[in-house]
């Protein structure tokens, strides 16, 4: 669960790093998220991945591990001890073996 | 010559601020201990610059164009940057920069053979230059920094023996380049053990830290070179632990000299081991030898 | 395991469209030949893609964010940029691209320790690109493009010894992770001596060229790595002859080949030695040996 | 006259590169080319030298020649065997010896 299987020619990445730096993005993304996913050039299992919260369908894709963990703060929370720690644990759950988390 | 007057290693996991308050005292203790050694190291050793390397933590670059180094040229360092405020739990700060060191530095290493990238806007700043910034007080010390964000986690990683040759050639460029009686405080940010984003999220591998803290104050490098592989580093935390490839750059660029710690401790909710060395740069100096 | 059925290196001087119906016949004749030849010689070898090395030239990144490799993983490419049109008189092309193949290379390239970049959207060409695609009728023959858009100018520049590795990383990657049966061509784009920009901008250095066209047309690899120094392309014409580092690409995925030239010519309006190599791939095969 | 003196640090990059990417800038800088210099953060002798086509003194200063040539073309003109003629000559001039082109 390392980076063996890394892809960086996934799109997800792109989505990850957008949402991180706008606000405005985020904003969208919390209003009405699949037009959202409509701009990126997503995977059809990749997008599946992404709007069923399988953070560990998306690792073995090939999802950078610690965009993942971001990935998991911009949906679950982003405040230290709080939504942060929420985010950490449904990821956890996920890659350990639930797969979907939503 | 310009000198280097201090040299250390430190974590920069984001608990270290947020969720400091709520953790155990002794724990707390050494990290308010730790930074408050390093603060008043760099003071002591009156530097008149400290160059950061850290991890960029995906940060600043697109995964599909993400460079090794990147150097920050601004006038001032502001942070952190919006979304990781809330993670963080840190206070905004703007720092000096150093944008005539940063412009020789980037030139430097360009004409070492060190290709490095260099910015004059803000770089984003996370935890990876925030937690040490407000830890060591360092807008307050009055400091200038000029920050290097490091790729320790996108594959191709600039392993052990690069970052050490990197390192080198940092180190002859403050010698030979700087402006003779500058004093330069370097600090490698990052580790120790840790797996963000990772399916062991909580994992802290207390058996390498100790190992890793114990043979970077021993002076050993060839050891380290030798031992301190990218597969060793990730089997300790995948994606975090690596980042201690910014200690050695520091390494790199000191030689061999012994360091002190300031205490080990392993706190749960932080997901990251803590610990820093602080190397004693008079040292091996021969006018000490000849004492 | 996929293979690669063509290989050769050529120049992409803009005035090799531009100036092209005001040279003289005889220069004229060598420039349409060799582009002709080239082209035959593709469609011949079944070419499935063409993957095509070319000096970057500071047409796509800033140059404190340069990096020394930069794959095009667009659907199709279009060219040459905007800006460029009236310098190299060229017609606009559309080229398919091989977005599948690109991600491969880059995947490829990364899992074998060599950084490049890779951008999705339509990157910006110039002769660079489109000198190749125009004198070729790339777009006509339909053979599919991978460009890879190469730091030969910007310091520090990757030199023969690490072109060369990059190479043999190609190489590998072309027999061992592309399809099987696969029929890839190589070109390596730039060259021969020029100094564009420089105060020698007209200077042509016919001795080093020829010396130089024999040299790769020999295949010996170890003399090549040798003596085709950046100090030695330098002083052949600064910032321009080092081009030939696409070559050198081609040639370490290759190995050991063979090759031929279809004339040489020096015309000052050029401001460029004109020739290219094509490597003849059915040599050192072992089945050829036995027969 | 080679790459020994590149600084890439130097402000003057960032303008050649802007002009070659934007035809609207280039309009500006045709009509109004000081304003488009208080733009960037040069250095005073970086100004003078764009200002007065010395291109000697901005490869002196560390500008990479392949932009240098551009500069050239974008000052003098940039279409095969005619302004960029004129450009090429210019800027050998300048190289060899004469400094200001202006
Ligand atoms: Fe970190
Ligand atoms: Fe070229």
């Amino acid at each position: 669960m390392g980076l063996e299987k890394f892809d960086p020619a996934l799109a997800v990445h792109d989505l990850i790093q957008d949402l991180k730096w706008s606000v405005e993005l985020r904003a969208e993304f919390a209003a009405n998220e699949a037009a959202v996913l409509d701009c990126y050039p997503l995977r059809q299992d990749e997008r599946r991945a992404i709007e069923t919260r399988n953070f560990l369908a998306l690792y073995d894709m090939g999802l950078h591990p610690y965009l993942g963990g971001q990935l998991a703060r911009l949906i679950f929370g982003n405040e230290a001890g709080k939504g942060a720690t929420v985010a950490v644990n449904k990821l956890v759950e996920s890659l350990q073996g639930k797969g979907s988390v939503a | 010559m310009a000198e280097i007057v201090f040299a250390a290693g430190a974590p920069h996991a984001p608990g270290l601020i947020g969720l400091l308050e709520a953790a155990p005292a002794d724990v707390k203790d050494i990290v308010v201990s730790t930074y408050r050694n390093l603060a008043s190291a760099m003071v002591s050793a009156k530097a008149d610059v400290l160059i950061v390397f850290a991890n960029d933590h995906l940060a600043n670059s697109r995964i599909r164009a993400y460079p090794d180094f990147l150097i920050g040229m601004a006038n001032e360092h502001r942070g952190p940057f919006e979304w990781f405020k809330p993670w963080i739990g840190c206070e905004d700060y703007t720092v000096k920069g150093a944008p005539e060191i940063a412009a020789a530095l980037f030139n430097g290493m360009t004409r070492r053979g060190i290709r490095m990238f260099a910015q004059t806007e803000n770089l984003k700043f996370d935890d990876n230059i925030s937690v040490p910034v407000q830890l060591t007080r360092l807008a307050e010390l009055g400091i200038p920094m000029v920050p290097v964000l490091q790729n320790c986690t996108v594959p191709p990683i600039p392993d052990q023996h690069r970052c050490y040759a990197v390192g080198e050639a940092l180190g002859d460029f403050i010698r030979n380049d700087l402006p003779a009686d500058m004093r330069v405080a370097l600090l490698g940010s990052g580790g120790l053990s840790h797996e963000p984003g990772g399916a062991r999220y909580y994992f802290i591998d207390e058996a390498f830290d100790r190992w890793f803290l114990d043979l970077v104050a021993s002076g050993d490098h060839a050891t380290l070179l030798k031992e301190l592989t990218l597969e060793k580093m990730e089997a300790a935390g995948s994606g975090g632990t690596s980042e201690l490839l910014s200690w050695v750059v520091v390494l790199g660029a000191i030689g061999s000299k012994p360091g002190k710690n300031f205490g080990y401790t392993v706190h749960r909710d932080f997901k990251c081991g803590v610990g820093a060395v602080l190397w004693d740069m008079d040292a091996n100096l021969p006018k000490r030898r000849a004492a």
